[in-house]
């Protein structure tokens, strides 16, 4: 044969190769640049957004109050989202698309039952108990929800390319939206409006509070603190931990795989149905779209806190409730760019894409299993 | 699969008809084809579908959709694993006995819920769907309490002739099959066939009601005429199909494809002649899919990255053309002519492709869709900004924009012939640039870094640079989408750039088959010509508001049945269907052939490989 | 290398080129309607041959510059409805559409011919929707005339094949002023001969909410909310210039996005410039976030809520926080209102739809829909003529000259048409809802009415 | 001067130094084993080296140049070439086009080419090929003839080991870098496979690197022989050196079946 059997030439002359010892590729320059750019914007946004505070002009202390506090209830919705998403993520490893609807399954169905609590009195008689009842039948259905859908359109994807499962839950995501659609109509159903006890606003430590702010804020901490303990202290939830760690040995150690990781989807199904009775706190309009954005963006909250670990998707949502909520006056109002509420989504992506490319693992870390880690 | 591992084979001696599982097993599939009939009537599709006649006046699309998942359901019960070395147990009558109990218990479930709505009036107020009339249709117009009567009876007639299907000999069951399904899908396509033969009237005038149905006489025809046609073809099928299939030589082969790409060729540059204004439409929307599809076919087969912000390079192709050549356009004061517009396009698409393609280099696969996904909110925002309105006009678009100017006239929607031509052109470019890169070395790159990217590093591939070149490819074959969307339709707005037309696109891909090239076209005239896009009407038009319950339920069940889509490459064939190339490497061994690429209906191995 | 791939793509275009330049000569002895535009001949001429035959007494008419429509004895006249009936603008455009079913029906037939509206279209609500329908409607050289579209933005795509093709297209919902003029006597960017529209231009509502904001309300300075869609962003638009032209000031300018939930971000950005009012001509349910989320807004505690027809509608009115709010809009009351052309009155009307479609219409553009209906009945009755052979022949140019000329009290008012096709009543009122639990839109009193003047 | 050569080398994961102080040096021509128990940081080595990991501290001089910190694909362009530990082909493609792939880092043909089919195009197309056919062609006929278009997940453990190899030396390396290559395999493969070893040397020229735990190999292949434990080099030298010193004894102690019972 020919040119193989003799030595194979040198490919390149040696300078030129020492020219390319130069590490930094234009990718690293580019990526440096936009580094370089996000900082400078932040830094001229706030410090213009803040010499506006000086001036007296621009929000005032309490209008900055008040959007906090409403980014956080935002926030801790997106946060129990999230959890969804982390936790079938540090299982499975895929992104679970249809969990946005899981969601919005929830605060469909929530709303029947707020409206028969309602027609019979019990909203404004008894207005914790009628919440509660809410909240468990979202939680009901949502599980219901997120379990079926694991067994329809998962399940069988065990082992498949894990570009699969995803497609599926992008599938699966619009059948359910359109379902819901063609079950309650596409238009608004709208929650009866919240009880006497929490429709004013209470003062904490001087600052007036939404009540109902207040709630879903209280409500959050309460389902973390209860996860915490489910995920840490109990078998099931060391079962779970066990799998998302590693789930061939997890099944050799006597852990039932299949069945954790249906509780994966439940408890995460039930974190959604919290969220859903949160969002009828909140917002009270729900239509068969309303899963789509949120589910999006807490996605997105699980990566920027760091996809896998529970605390850091509660932390990315808050802190994407914050990003989307004061980051578009406190920085772009800052430039002066006209209209900024307008741009909230695509700050909040933008929030994405900087924090992947300034920490790729997310703010707080991944916790991922064995054969997803890079 | 799981059926069969579970029950040992029993003789036809050992079955009783009593048998528990066997019940048991009625009972769940009467439930579920009942379950599924009334999903259909409670998200209103059954309501919906009665508008459109298949048979005018005795058969609806309602109806034919209706009793078709008994029927479906009941086929289900002469179905037969084949697995060797088990004798299957011959198809019995009790067989359909089993199918024909289940379909009345679907009826009755069906019935039942007719009862409940009836009972329950209230139920309106939360499910718009679930009114009086839904009862009327559900019950065919009787009471309530007879659809007691006729709904099992006609769902146990439907499931039993479904799995009485499965005894008529195959030579005759297929010809039978054809022309029962001509009859809905005649029916369903009356416009194309309307337009097809414009030119004489008395072949619409003698097949179609005015209600744009088959009559009665023209079903029967029509059947008569497919069944016989079909009948006759098979008696000389083998001779056809054996000279096609002696021509394993590889390169008689790849004359017989380079011939029917020509006819392929030909008759889309001729049909559009025979077309009117509203295929000609269809099928330019049906391109300009296609075109999109190609696109994230070399982003998506290709390169193995999953892009869900696609939509963005479209939009930057059609804000581009906007801009630049629309004498409307706010800020930009030259208007230029489509051609010149042209090359700024492709500039401004390799730009995006670098934008949205570098920061995502280095992110953990999946992240990248959440990644593009959100690039794609973020163009369609910014586009519909206050902020950038100055530029990009905002919530009011860019109109007039002008045609593309060939020979002294204006290519647009106003010519339709003509507008199919350019898109037609680009589909070409497209598949040339697809077919030819695929099989270079670039192509083998994107394969590799599909298969392994860090392997693929590792042999010398610089993987930076093939993603890169990946997006942009994608990039810019979207954006000549995006250019002659912006001429054909005249004016752009955001909501033609919703994050809708990137999940569309890849449906379209995934339906068609990742990676292959044809599978993708035929994806786009099938999906986007039959269903319809986001904002473009398909064919069947009584389809409309349930079009992405489908296209959702489409992708589910591709991805979980024939994840290698309509016209699978062979990449990809061969990724999801291991075990099956396994086997027949075994089998092959020591022949010194090439394995045979197994058909979908190659019966699953047992167990995992 | 290069010349090779030039060369080839000469090739492939010059094969197109060949077929195209085949095709050509006998595309024109077929159908002509499929190839319209760049020429101003007669498009329409398939009937013309018979027409020269005929040698009865009376001379039959010649078609016009834009053709004509021959409708054959026992054949009906084709008309087309081009309205949103799926999606989330359904709630617009199925009432329509229905109105024009009605109107039809008690318009009845003309010279002996039934009316047939074929089935409706959808628009889609965007410019690919209404310009793929308007492409189903030209193909069909027997239709008239089309009552649509919904959207404007599907409007500005389906008007150029729709004119062009000779047909008139009257709608009852586009406001956009670039479908017909500025009001200044500027023809819009995209009118186009043979558009017409019962619906009132933006600029008029606009310049209404800003004089009754300004002059009545005596606020000087404002915020406008849109939420991105190009008729509440136009609108929004039209009242900030009216606004500032008086010499008020525009606080802040900004949009929503369709499906946010979160009000307060915007809400904050909007309380930074202290405005005394705000005017969000938005749709549900961003409507409602931002009345319930603007109480927990500091500084926008007493700001004067102005909204317009999108959301004067029953269920916001029954929200207990949009008491005290305006509402703009076209004078929907129309009460005792007959159409002197059917001699239906408006009340009349929505008992016969409410007994025909159990509901009641679920907004009030059926009138406007109802009126443009009978304005093109009318015009089809006045210029069409029996030949001599019994067919109906209906020239395109006089459709469209008489439709100028149009003048008649319809439901929504006195209707005449402008040269650049504004023909609706122009009559914008604002109501003051003072107690959410009177939702009946007809109970709600009118505070401010605003009459347009073109020119 | 030697052709490859590592000074100082340095890597540490979270604490763990896998690599420490490693002197190495190769010349031209020769065959060099390194040896030591499981975890001595020899994959390490070799992943360092061929750029997978950047070196904490250290120099890796090619030809008498720095390459630490350079991408896999530059290091494998610059002329080293490597096999992994757990076979990784790229199972769906066939097993000429894996060999293909590795002519990828020699061409240079772009999208235009590619997409013009310009004459240069197809030249280098038809090269590829010829090469990538001439080294499956190395290994007798097991990889060629009807293998060409099997996809590569079929073949035996032992072919793909071989297919591995042959993609590599597709790059047109100076250096292979061969991380076990024997493991898996039978006694009668691997004794193929020893003598390929020597034959890659002699009739292709490749200086070779190889991580081996079966000692029969290491004896039959090497002309030298470098021992790790816990990332640092513990003694050098040939065959008969090494395998009576006493550092390299103790070092096996926890495992001493693997010295003992290779020979």
């Amino acid at each position: 044969m020919t040119a193989i059997d003799e030595r194979p030439a040198p490919p390149e002359a040696p300078e030129e190769r020492e020219r390319k010892a130069l590490r930094i590729s234009w990718i690293d320059l580019f990526l440096w640049g936009i580094r370089i750019a996000a900082i400078i914007v932040i830094v001229f946004g706030l410090f213009g957004s803040i010499s506006k505070f000086v001036a007296g002009e621009g929000l005032t202390a309490q209008g900055w109050r008040d959007l906090i506090v409403s980014s956080l209830a935002q926030g801790a919705m997106y946060g129990l989202l999230a959890l969804g998403y982390s936790m079938v993520y540090g299982v499975l490893g895929f992104i679970n698309f249809a969990h946005g609807e899981v969601f919005m399954s929830g605060t469909m169905v929530g709303f029947i039952a707020a409206n028969w609590l309602f027609e019979n009195g019990v909203w404004t008689s008894n207005p914790f108990l009628a919440m509660f009842l809410v909240l468990i039948v979202a939680m009901i259905t949502s599980t219901l929800v997120a379990v079926l859908v694991e067994r329809i359109a998962y399940k069988p994807l065990r082992g498949a390319p894990r570009l699969i499962p995803l497609i599926t839950s992008i599938g699966m995501s619009f059948f359910l939206q359109y379902t819901f659609g063609g079950l309650f109509g596409v238009g608004f159903n709208t929650y009866p409006p919240p009880p006497e006890v929490i429709a004013g606003s209470v003062n904490i430590f001087g600052i007036d509070v939404r009540s109902t702010q207040l709630t879903v804020i209280i409500i959050a901490i309460l389902s973390m603190i209860g996860l915490w303990y489910f995920v840490t202290r109990t078998r099931s939830g060391r079962a779970m931990r066990a799998v998302a760690e590693d789930k061939e040995i997890a099944g050799l150690m006597g852990i039932n795989v299949d069945r954790t990781i249906v509780l994966v989807f439940a408890v995460g199904g039930a974190m959604a149905g919290v969220a859903a009775m949160m969002w009828s706190l909140l917002f009270r309009s729900v239509n068969f779209f309303a899963g789509f954005l949120p589910g999006v963006k807490a996605f997105t909250a699980a990566v920027l806190g760091g996809i896998g670990n529970i605390a850091g998707a509660m932390g990315g949502g808050v802190l994407l409730g914050l990003f989307e909520g004061v980051g578009p006056l406190l920085i772009l109002g800052g430039l002066g760019i006209p209209g900024v509420s307008q741009l909230k989504d695509a700050v909040a992506f933008i929030a994405l894409v900087l924090v992947l490319i300034f920490r790729p693992s997310g703010l707080f870390g991944e916790r991922l299993g064995s054969e997803d880690r890079v | 699969m799981t059926t069969v591992t579970t029950s040992p084979p029993r003789t036809a001696s050992e079955r009783s008809p009593v048998d528990r599982a066997v019940m048991r097993r009625v009972l769940r599939v009467g439930v579920l084809a009942g379950g599924v009939m009334v999903y259909t009537a409670a998200i209103g599709m059954f309501q919906t579908f009665n508008d459109k006649e298949i048979i005018d006046p005795i058969l609806s699309l309602s109806y034919l959709v209706l009793f078709a998942i008994p029927a479906v359901a009941g086929a289900s019960f002469s179905k037969r694993v084949a697995i060797e070395g088990i004798e299957t147990e011959p198809l019995s009558t009790l067989d359909i006995a089993k199918a024909a109990i289940a379909g009345a218990i679907a009826g009755v479930v069906v019935a039942l819920f007719a009862l409940l709505v009836d009972l329950f009036p209230d139920l309106r107020g939360t499910f718009p769907k679930l009114g009086p009339q839904m009862v009327r249709l559900l019950t065919l117009e009787y009471s309530v309490a007879s659809g007691f009567i006729v709904l099992p009876a006609i769902s146990a007639v439907a499931a039993g002739a479904g799995a009485a299907f499965a005894w008529i000999p195959e030579r005759i069951r297929r010809p039978l099959l054809l022309a029962g399904a001509s009859i809905p899908v005649l029916s369903m396509f009356e416009p194309l066939v309307d337009d097809l033969f414009d030119e004489i009237p008395a072949i619409t005038d003698f097949l179609y009601s005015p209600a744009g149905a088959l009559t009665i006489t023209s079903s029967i025809v029509v059947a008569l005429v497919v069944a016989g046609v079909s009948y006759y073809l098979r008696q000389r099928d083998p001779i056809i199909k054996k000279r096609l299939s002696q021509s394993a030589d590889v390169s008689v082969r790849r004359r017989t494809t380079i011939v029917l790409a020509i006819i392929a060729i030909l008759a889309f540059v001729v049909l559009p002649q025979f077309l009117g204004g509203i295929m000609n439409e269809l099928l330019t929307n049906v391109g300009l899919f296609a075109l999109m599809a190609l696109g994230l076919n070399v982003v998506l087969g290709f390169a193995g990255l999953l892009d869900l912000g696609y939509v963005a390079f479209f939009a930057v192709g059609a804000y581009t053309t906007g801009v630049l050549t629309s004498p409307l356009s706010p800020t930009w004061d030259p208007v230029l002519s489509w051609w010149f517009a042209f090359p700024a396009v492709v500039v401004a698409a390799v730009l995006a492709g670098l934008m949205v393609g570098t920061p995502v280099l280095r992110m953990r696969g999946d992240y990248l869709a959440i990644v593009t996904l959100g690039f794609g909110e973020i163009v369609r925002i910014l586009l519909l900004s206050d902020w950038l309105s100055p530029y990009f006009g905002g919530a009011q678009g860019i109109r007039s924009i002008p045609g593309i100017p060939v020979a002294g006239t204006q290519v647009n929607a106003t010519s339709p012939e003509l507008m199919i031509y350019a898109v037609l052109v680009f589909v070409f470019i497209a598949v040339y640039v697809s077919w030819r890169l695929e099989d270079s070395r670039i192509g083998r790159a994107w394969a590799a870094l599909r298969e392994d990217e860090d392997v693929a590093e590792a042999v010398g591939v610089d993987t930076v640079k093939a993603k890169l070149l990946a997006f942009v490819t994608g990039a810019v074959i979207a954006s000549f989408a995006g250019a002659l969307f912006a001429a054909k339709v005249g004016t752009v707005f955001t909501n033609s750039f919703q994050i809708l037309v990137s999940i569309i696109i890849l449906v379209i891909v995934i339906v068609g088959g990742m990676g292959s090239l044809p599978g993708v076209v035929v994806g786009a005239l099938v999906l986007i010509g039959i269903l319809g896009g986001p904002n473009q009407p398909g064919l069947l038009q009584e389809f409309g508001e349930f079009k992405l319950l489908i296209y959702g339920a489409l992708l589910v069940y591709m991805m979980l049945k024939r994840p290698e889509g309509l016209l699978p490459s062979v990449r990809r064939q061969r990724e999801l269907h291991q075990d099956e190339f396994l086997q027949d490497a075994w089998l092959d061994k020591g022949e010194g052939d090439e394995p045979q690429s197994p058909g979908p209906s190659v019966a699953e191995p047992g167990g995992q490989a | 290398m290069k010349s090779k791939r030039g060369l080839r793509l000469l090739a492939i275009f010059g094969v197109l080129a060949l077929i195209l330049a085949a095709c050509s000569p006998a595309e024109e002895g077929g159908d002509t309607t499929e190839a319209p535009g760049t020429t101003e001949a007669p498009t329409d001429t398939t009937e013309a041959p018979e027409m020269t035959t005929t040698t009865e007494g009376m001379e039959d008419p010649e078609p016009g510059p834009l053709g004509a429509v021959v409708v054959a004895p026992g054949d009906s006249i084709q008309i087309r409805s081009l309205q949103a009936i799926s999606g989330p603008v359904a709630f617009l455009g199925v009432p329509i559409q229905r109105a024009t079913m009605l109107a039809i029906q008690d318009y009845g037939p003309i010279e002996g011919f039934e009316v047939d509206m074929g089935t409706g279209l959808d628009d889609l609500c965007s410019a690919e929707g209404g310009q793929a329908a308007a492409q189903t409607i030209v193909s069909d050289e027997q239709v008239v005339g089309v009552i649509g579209t919904s959207c404007s933005g599907a409007a500005q795509a389906a008007s150029p094949l729709v004119s062009d093709a000779g047909m008139v297209m009257i709608s009852p919902a586009n406001t956009s002023p670039s479908l017909t003029s500025d009001l200044q006597g500027t023809a819009g960017d995209n009118y186009r001969e043979g558009y017409y529209r019962t619906a009132h231009n933006d600029l008029f509502q606009g310049q209404a909410v800003a004089e009754f904001a300004f002059n009545d309300l005596g606020l000087t300075s404002m915020a406008a909310i849109h939420d991105g869609d190009p008729y509440t962003q136009g609108l929004a638009k039209a009242f900030s210039d009216a606004f500032e032209e008086l010499g008020g000031t525009i606080t802040t300018f900004v949009g929503v996005n369709k499906g946010d939930t979160d009000m307060t971000p915007v809400l904050s950005e909007v309380s930074q410039g202290s405005p005394e009012g705000i005017y969000f001509p938005i749709f549900q349910p961003e409507g409602d976030f931002i009345v319930q989320q603007i109480g927990g807004v500091s500084g926008l505690g007493d700001v004067t809520l102005i909204g317009a027809d999108g959301l004067f509608v029953t269920d916001f009115l029954g929200l207990p926080e949009t008491e005290g709010m305006y509402f703009s809009g076209p004078s929907l009351d129309f009460g005792e209102n007959a159409n002197e052309l059917t001699g239906v009155a408006a009340s009349a009307f929505l008992e016969t739809y409410e007994s025909e479609f159990g509901e009641a219409p679920s907004s009030a553009f059926w009138a406007h829909g109802y009126d443009a209906t009978t304005m093109l009945l009318q015009a089809i009755a006045d210029v069409a003529m029996v030949q001599s052979d019994g067919s109906l022949f209906i020239d395109r140019q006089a459709l469209r000259d008489r439709i100028n000329a149009t003048a008649f009290a319809g439901m929504i008012g006195d209707l005449t048409c402008d040269e650049f096709g504004d023909c609706g009543s122009q009559e914008i009122q604002i109501n003051l809802h003072e107690d959410s639990s009177v939702t009946d839109l007809s109970q709600i009193p009118v505070v401010f009415t605003y009459k347009g003047e073109v020119g | 001067m030697p052709l490859l050569e590592t000074r100082g080398l340095n890597k540490t994961f979270g604490g763990v130094h896998a690599i420490q102080d490693l002197d190495f040096e190769i010349e031209e021509g020769e065959i060099v084993s390194v040896i030591g128990p499981n975890g001595a940081g020899k994959t390490s080595f070799f992943n360092v080296i061929s750029g997978i990991f950047e070196p904490d501290a250290g120099q890796i001089l090619f030809d008498g140049l720095d390459i630490s910190g350079h991408t896999p694909s530059q290091i494998t362009k610059a002329g080293i070439a490597r096999t992994f530990q757990n076979v990784r082909l790229f199972p769906n493609l066939t097993v000429l086009e894996n060999a293909m792939v590795g002519q990828h880092c020699r061409t240079s043909s772009g999208i235009f080419a590619a997409v013009l089919r310009t004459p240069k195009f197809r030249r280098e197309e038809m090269m590829i090929e010829k090469k990538a056919k001439d080294v499956l062609g190395f290994f007798g006929t097991r990889l060629v003839g009807y293998r060409f278009d099997q996809p590569a997940f079929v073949l035996s453990y032992a072919n793909r080991r071989r297919l591995e190899i042959a993609r590599a030396m597709a790059t047109e390396p100076r250096v292979l870098l061969l991380d076990e290559p024997t493991a898996g395999m039978n006694p009668r493969e691997t004794i193929e496979l020893t003598e390929l070893i020597g034959k890659l040397r002699d009739e292709r020229g490749f200086t070779i690197v190889v991580i081996e735990h079966d000692m029969k190999v290491v004896q039959g292949v090497s002309d030298r022989v470098v021992v790790l434990d816990h990332g640092v080099k513990i003694a050098e030298g040939s065959y008969q050196e090494v395998s009576t010193n006493e550092d390299v004894i103790e070092a096996y102690l926890g495992r001493p079946a693997d010295l003992e019972g290779a020979k």
